[in-house]
């Protein structure tokens, strides 16, 4: 799709109606029963879908262990600040230290691995893929890295290097801004990527790679590139959330779950839509949050179903049967 | 051809039905009826169908303190996903707790009035992402007045934190590591003692019996709970001058452990000490008498505290020992109060002990328990402060030192580690479980040295 | 312009080229015959780079290209329509034209803009523009054939590889056809080879020359009667008339 | 620990028995695959199905646990027909990942389904045959048995994929469906036996399971065998049954073995390291042979 105007526009409101409530929320406190939590929470979904959409959407190629490069930079950032504490270094050194860690670390990975298993398609990818997470998951554990199983935990150099209320602050508010930065970040590189070449090239990959590659399209590099894109992304959006949960276990970290759930919210949204993900980070957010407190213990008895039902009915999305079905909504929702 | 596999696909979902049905209507027990959806997040035990809300006895003297009409505690359990038995058993004991503060205690004693407490939970899945969001919402939207933690260390560690920034006290309960407690939180109030303390007295139960057997052998999940239960444990050993002869990990997600029992055949240890959680426990102890491998003591962690374990295993549960925070029969009463010196409160064991059993119709578990004292413990402090406010109240924690049917409670006042409880020893003995150890509440005698597996698959029952 | 030198190609044991050369002048029309299993796809394939040939070289403006990937060699100007269109059938056909001008000749000198315009344009000449706003999946198989066309044209190439690009279509679109890619040809000056099988009567209005391949070696060449006339051909075809 | 090396040959037939149910678990994950495109991602969900329904017969009713494989593989015929039609049936000309969430889907209803049936318990139950000793260690005969009749159950689909009609159809649909439907075959009828069979097997191999550990039973057991039926399923090639089986016996071969072998290299948590080892190889048979061992 050719992004208009009003496609950016649409889009940027969605935004920043999310990212406004989240401000208004701040302010006066929760609006009934949507709270800041929440918000970030939906924004964390909104940003996790975004980011996994540049390459699973864009290239049709299914990453089945993306979760490794959240848990890469969950475990960059905690272990830059663990490092920064130990060293008795200021507690900001530690965050810009565990940033360049994140990048360094996820891009790293996304560059062997997308080097590497990217010559392989479909499934054969997507299994491959399952193997470097859990294989990160064991050597981790086994090798005893950033202390193995124990786990990472960050809240205690936190406290002591930002003190409580520095650490209430970076649980919360900055890393819900680290959250929604994400997201937009990885919105804004979405639009960049569909108008430029770039989404050019992934979308001929996505629909026939051999004949894009006699077309001209250098396959391998802007497939790495898309890996690599979604991959950092992913990695920082580890790296906020690893504020929040303030400790870090390999099987928590490379949980299978997460990438099911980012794929979920991909394919829930229409794979390479752009307003996908906003609208199915919304609606699983949300589920998720609203049914756990209706039905504590059969919340997933009817999230499931629902679920099935919404693929079964539309099978392209929510976003894309809207485009297929509604061909007025064209004009602005991409 | 399409029809036919209708009829095929009819015939078989109803043998499907029925058998669902069966597992459905022998297997359930009475009190797991689920609550009707609607009523539980306003948390009121709807289940008990003698529920009645005591009104509050009007004592009509000027309150100092602006008392609401009830006193809202709000919480995560996991209710499914990976720990959702553990939830269930706690949310269990909660209930209980509700009704004997509301019921028999007649409510909170504040301001010259009694006031009702009323819990409100969300289930979080076992899943931390949820569990921030969740928490958030208990104090943001349901502006409840105290927290009390959710199980297990991992969930607790994301929910300490959202906490700690809304300054409200949080009982933890269900977190044992000992790292919870080491990071800086200031309203962070623990009542389990801490894992590296957890399974340690297994030594010293066997020092006492045995002072030949000294060949230790430690087999555990490398989790993170594990892994400090099984530090504790070898530095107990080491004080004690016990040798480790076998000390290996497992990864979590492993149910065959053929590997290790293979190894530990050939080193023929005297103690065998297992780090597990609920399925792993079960399946090492029963792939142990599959290999026939012996030992005088088999200690196994978490999985035998609960009634399912001897259901499972039959007779092969015998004689198997097991830390646990708390037993059903562990009569920590007013006695134990006295003898140290201390207030006791809240139910005697025995009266918890026969409410539980009239509430759900099963006996409580250490999680049960757990959640209940974390909730009986709150009111106390309340109580002491005669406030709300989360800083008094938080002190009024720091101050006590107390009994109640769990046991003590003392905490150290600056970091909220536990260091007034402390666990038990328990031996599964003819199809009961019997606390063994520390000898001032034991309830029966150690059965020493364990039966052999095939003495048990014989029919031997381990009665002393 | 283009030379193919003494290029074998194998796969496991079957020979597919067999020691072929050829040279294809700027602006000249070469059609390359063959029947069935001839070596004519994979003539194609080795020069745009699919495959890589197990000996021989092959040059392009005397460069030698023998081992660049495909594409390289698309942005080097050489343009290839498929003989089964390969739509990409869920962006438009005004996309679809677009990724032949962002990826050919043009490459990094235009952007997105240019090439959506380059792309009306070559939308025009083959009578899509109208329908550029559907999607590819959805265009008939004439119409994919025409739009295979306008993307390799928009790549501005210097030599396209038309992959029996007339199979299958109606005789009178064929002449249309053939017509519409002879002119802009010579408008703009592409070195055009097509793959033939049977239809020699497009062959003979459309091609300066002809080469015959027929087990994957090179056994005639020359102006498009003079082979025609040749009676290796009917060999070759079995005895098979075909339409003068 | 030299006795320990020693007795390798104990570790590899417990790893192979081990191996052939994990091959057994994994075939209904790959049939599906090579017929339907699908990638089962709730697979784990009818494995712990199997292993309620040997669990539930035994103790309620003492049945011998190995005649409670039937019903457990028509609980899993259901199952499959069920899931095919409510999931899968609209989704096969859909996109392809769009199956990935109905399958997923499916699989948490049944785990939570089986929650509020029959708790959250971790169950289990005890029966034993004896043992046979080999180098002197037992074998018990509940971990045999299950082996050879998962062997017997590979043997029996071979026959019904090489020797019968409907397996002709099912390995044509496999290859080529257009080409398939073309000579006359009903693809979607064959797409529904293929899920109904395949699920089948699934919980067959969850009785088996079940009688081989007999302890641990809960809702959500079956995620520990879902992803090693997909490590499984690459190694022996996506989509073929017996490269399934033949892919069970070598990574169970390997998770009991390299154990003592790591031990012996001194290796500080040899079990994770194992786990490990899996997984490495599983990559580099991707990579040397992306096919998988006996793919096509």
């Amino acid at each position: 799709m050719t992004l208009s105007r009003t496609h950016i526009l649409a889009l940027l409101t969605l935004y920043a109606i999310i990212l406004g409530l989240r401000i208004l929320v701040e302010v006066v406190g929760p609006l009934g029963p949507i709270t800041g939590q929440l918000l970030t929470l939906l924004a964390f979904y909104i940003a996790l879908g975004q980011a996994f959409n540049i390459f699973l959407g864009m290239t049709g190629y299914v990453d089945f262990g993306y979760v490794a490069f959240m848990a890469l930079g969950m475990y960059g950032m905690a272990s830059g600040v663990v490092r920064a504490y130990e060293a008795g270094l200021p507690g900001y050194y530690g965050i810009v230290f565990g940033l360049i860690q994140t990048i360094t670390l996820t891009s790293l990975l996304a560059l062997i691995v997308g080097g590497i298993a990217l010559r392989l398609r479909g499934a054969y990818f997507a299994i491959a893929t399952i193997s470097v997470n859990e294989g990160l998951r064991y050597l981790v554990e086994g090798l005893d890295i950033w202390e193995g199983s124990r786990g990472l935990i960050v809240s205690g150099p936190l406290i002591r290097l930002f003190g409580s209320e520095g650490f209430s602050l970076l649980a919360t508010i900055i890393s819900d801004i680290m959250v929604f930065s994400v997201a937009l970040l990885a919105l804004v590189i979405s639009i960049v990527f569909l108008n430029t070449r770039i989404g050019y090239a992934l979308k001929a990959i996505r629909e026939d790679e051999d004949a894009a590659r006699v077309m001209g399209v250098n396959t391998t590099m802007y497939k790495v590139l898309a890996f690599t894109t979604s991959g950092i992304l992913g990695g920082l959006l580890g790296a906020a959330w690893s504020f929040k949960v303030a400790s870090i276990y390999p099987p928590d970290a490379f949980n299978i779950l997460y990438t099911i759930e980012a794929i979920i919210l991909v394919m829930l949204g229409g794979a390479g839509t752009l307003a996908g993900p906003i609208v199915s980070g919304t609606l699983y957010g949300s589920l998720k949050y609203f049914l756990a407190g209706i039905l504590p213990g059969f919340q997933l008895l009817v999230f499931a179903p629902i679920l099935v039902a919404v693929i079964v009915v539309a099978p392209e999305g929510i976003v894309g049967a809207l485009r297929a079905y509604i061909p007025a909504t064209r004009r602005f929702i991409a | 051809m399409v029809e036919r596999s209708w009829l095929i696909l009819g015939g078989i979902v109803v043998i499907l039905l029925i058998l669902v049905g069966i597992g459905y209507y022998t297997t359930r027990p009475p009190e797991v009826t689920p609550t009707t959806p609607a009523s539980t997040p306003t948390g009121t035990p709807t289940q008990t169908p003698m529920e009645v809300r005591t009104p509050t006895p009007t004592e009509t003297i000027a309150p100092p303190v602006a008392v609401p009409d009830r006193i809202v505690i709000g919480f995560t359990l996991p209710l499914s996903g990976a720990f959702s038995k553990e939830g269930q058993l706690a949310l269990k004991g909660a209930l209980a707790a509700v009704k004997w503060v509301n019921e028999v205690y007649g409510g909170v004693k504040i301001g010259g009035k009694r006031v009702p407490i009323e819990i409100k939970y969300y289930d979080d899945e076992s899943k931390r992402d949820l569990v921030i969001s969740l928490y958030e919402r208990l104090i943001t939207v349901d502006k409840v007045h105290f927290l009390v933690g959710t199980y297990t260390s991992t969930l607790v560690m994301a929910a300490a934190p959202v906490a700690e920034k809304y300054g409200m006290v949080f009982v933890n309960w269900g977190g044992a590591s000992d790292l919870i407690n080491k990071q800086g939180y200031k309203y962070v109030v623990t009542t389990w003692t801490q894992a590296s303390r957890y399974m340690a007295p297994v030594l010293d139960l066997i020092s006492s019996l045995d002072p030949t057997a000294k060949r230790v052998a430690l087999i555990w999940k490398s989790d993170e709970f594990n892994r400090i239960v099984m530090e504790g444990v070898r530095s107990r050993a080491q004080t004690l001058g016990f040798t480790i002869v076998y000390d290996k990990s497992f990864p979590i997600g492993t149910l065959d452990f053929t590997p290790l029992l293979v190894e530990l055949a050939v080193v023929k240890p005297d103690i065998i000490v297992t780090g597990t959680h609920f399925a792993d426990g079960l399946a090492i102890t029963k792939q142990l008498a599959d290999m026939g491998v012996n030992a005088k003591l088999i200690a196994v962690n978490v999985a035998p505290s609960v009634p399912d374990y001897y259901k499972s295993l039959g007779a092969l549960a015998e004689g198997i020992v097991f830390p646990s925070e708390w037993e059903p029969g562990v009569w920590w009463g007013p006695d134990y109060a006295k003898k140290l010196g201390v207030e006791f409160f809240g139910p005697t064991p025995q009266e918890f002990h026969v409410m539980f059993l009239a509430m759900h119709g099963e006996e409580p578990t250490e999680y049960s328990a757990s959640l209940a004292n974390a909730i009986i413990l709150l009111v106390k402090a309340i109580e002491v402060a005669q406030s709300l406010d989360q800083k008094a109240v938080r002190e009024a924690f720091s101050k006590l030192d107390i009994v109640t049917f769990f046991g003590r409670f003392k905490i150290d006042p600056e970091t909220g580690f536990q260091i007034g409880h402390q666990s038990v020893i328990g031996q599964w003995q003819d199809g009961r479980k019997v606390i063994i150890w520390p000898p001032d509440i034991a309830t029966g005698k150690p059965y020493y040295p364990v039966l052999t597996w095939e003495e048990k698959k014989a029919g031997r029952r381990a009665i002393p | 312009m283009l030379e193919v030198l003494n290029v074998t190609k194998r796969f496991g044991g079957l020979v597919a080229l067999k020691n072929v050369s050829l040279k294809i002048e700027r602006g000249e029309r070469v059609a390359i015959v063959g029947p069935n299993g001839s070596g004519k796809t994979t003539l194609f394939n080795v020069i745009n780079g699919v495959y890589k040939p197990d000996e021989g070289r092959v040059l392009f403006e005397g460069v030698d290209i023998t081992d660049l990937p495909a594409y390289r060699r698309a942005h080097l100007g050489i343009a290839r329509a498929f003989q089964i269109p390969r739509p990409f059938p869920n962006i438009t056909v005004r996309e679809s034209a677009a990724i032949g001008a962002l990826f050919g000749s043009y490459y990094g000198r235009i952007g997105v803009r240019e090439a959506l315009e380059i792309a009306d344009e070559k939308l025009k000449l083959v009578n899509l523009y109208d329908k550029r706003f559907e999607l590819t999946g959805r265009l008939t198989v004439p119409e994919l054939k025409l739009l295979e066309l306008a993307r390799a044209l928009a790549s501005k190439p210097k030599l396209l590889l038309l992959d029996e690009i007339v199979a299958g279509m109606p005789p009178a679109m064929v002449d249309h056809l053939m017509l519409l890619v002879r002119r802009v040809a010579d408008e703009e000056g592409i070195a055009i080879a097509t793959l033939v099988e049977h239809v020699m009567r497009a062959v003979v209005r459309f091609a300066d020359r002809v080469i015959v391949l027929h087990l994957g070696s090179k056994i005639l060449e020359g102006g498009p009667e003079e082979v025609l006339r040749n009676p290796l051909m009917e060999e070759i075809y079995l005895g098979r008339r075909w339409s003068p | 620990m030299a006795d320990i090396t020693s007795i390798l040959p104990y570790y590899i037939i417990s790893g192979l028995l081990v191996g052939s149910i994990y091959g057994l678990a994994t075939i209904g994950l790959t049939l599906i695959f090579g017929v339907l495109r699908v990638v089962n991602v709730g697979h784990g969900a009818y494995i712990m199905i199997g292993m309620y329904v040997t669990f539930w017969l035994f103790t309620l009713y003492s049945l011998n646990p190995f005649i409670t494989l039937i019903p457990a593989f028509l609980v899993g015929l259901a199952l499959g027909m069920l899931l095919f039609y409510v999931a899968l049936k609209r989704l096969l000309r859909a996109p392809e990942l769009s199956t990935l969430i109905s399958t997923f889907g499916f699989g948490v209803i049944l785990e939570e389904l089986a929650k509020v049936l029959w708790g959250a318990d971790y169950r289990g139950f005890v029966y034993s045959l004896g043992s046979l000793y080999f180098q002197g260690i037992p074998l018990p005969l509940v971990r045999v048995w299950p082996a050879v009749i998962a062997l017997g159950l590979v043997i029996a689909l071979y026959v019904l994929l090489y020797r019968t009609r409907l397996g002709v159809a099912v390995r044509a649909v496999t290859q080529d469906p257009e080409g398939a439907m073309v000579c006359g075959v009903d693809v979607e009828r064959v797409y529904f036996l293929t899920v109904a069979l395949g699920i089948g097997l699934t919980t067959a191999s969850g009785a088996l399971l079940a009688i081989y550990f007999q302890q641990g039973i809960n809702p959500y057991i079956g995620h520990l065998y879902t992803l090693r039926a997909f490590v499984i399923a690459v190694l022996g090639g996506l989509g073929s049954p017996i490269g399934a089986f033949i892919g069970g016996l070598i990574v169970g071969v390997i998770e009991q073995a390299s154990v003592p072998l790591f031990t012996m290299l001194g290796a500080p948590n040899p079990f994770g390291l194992s786990v490990f080892l899996t997984f490495t190889l599983i990559l580099v048979i991707l990579l040397l042979r992306p096919q998988g061992l006996l793919g096509r």
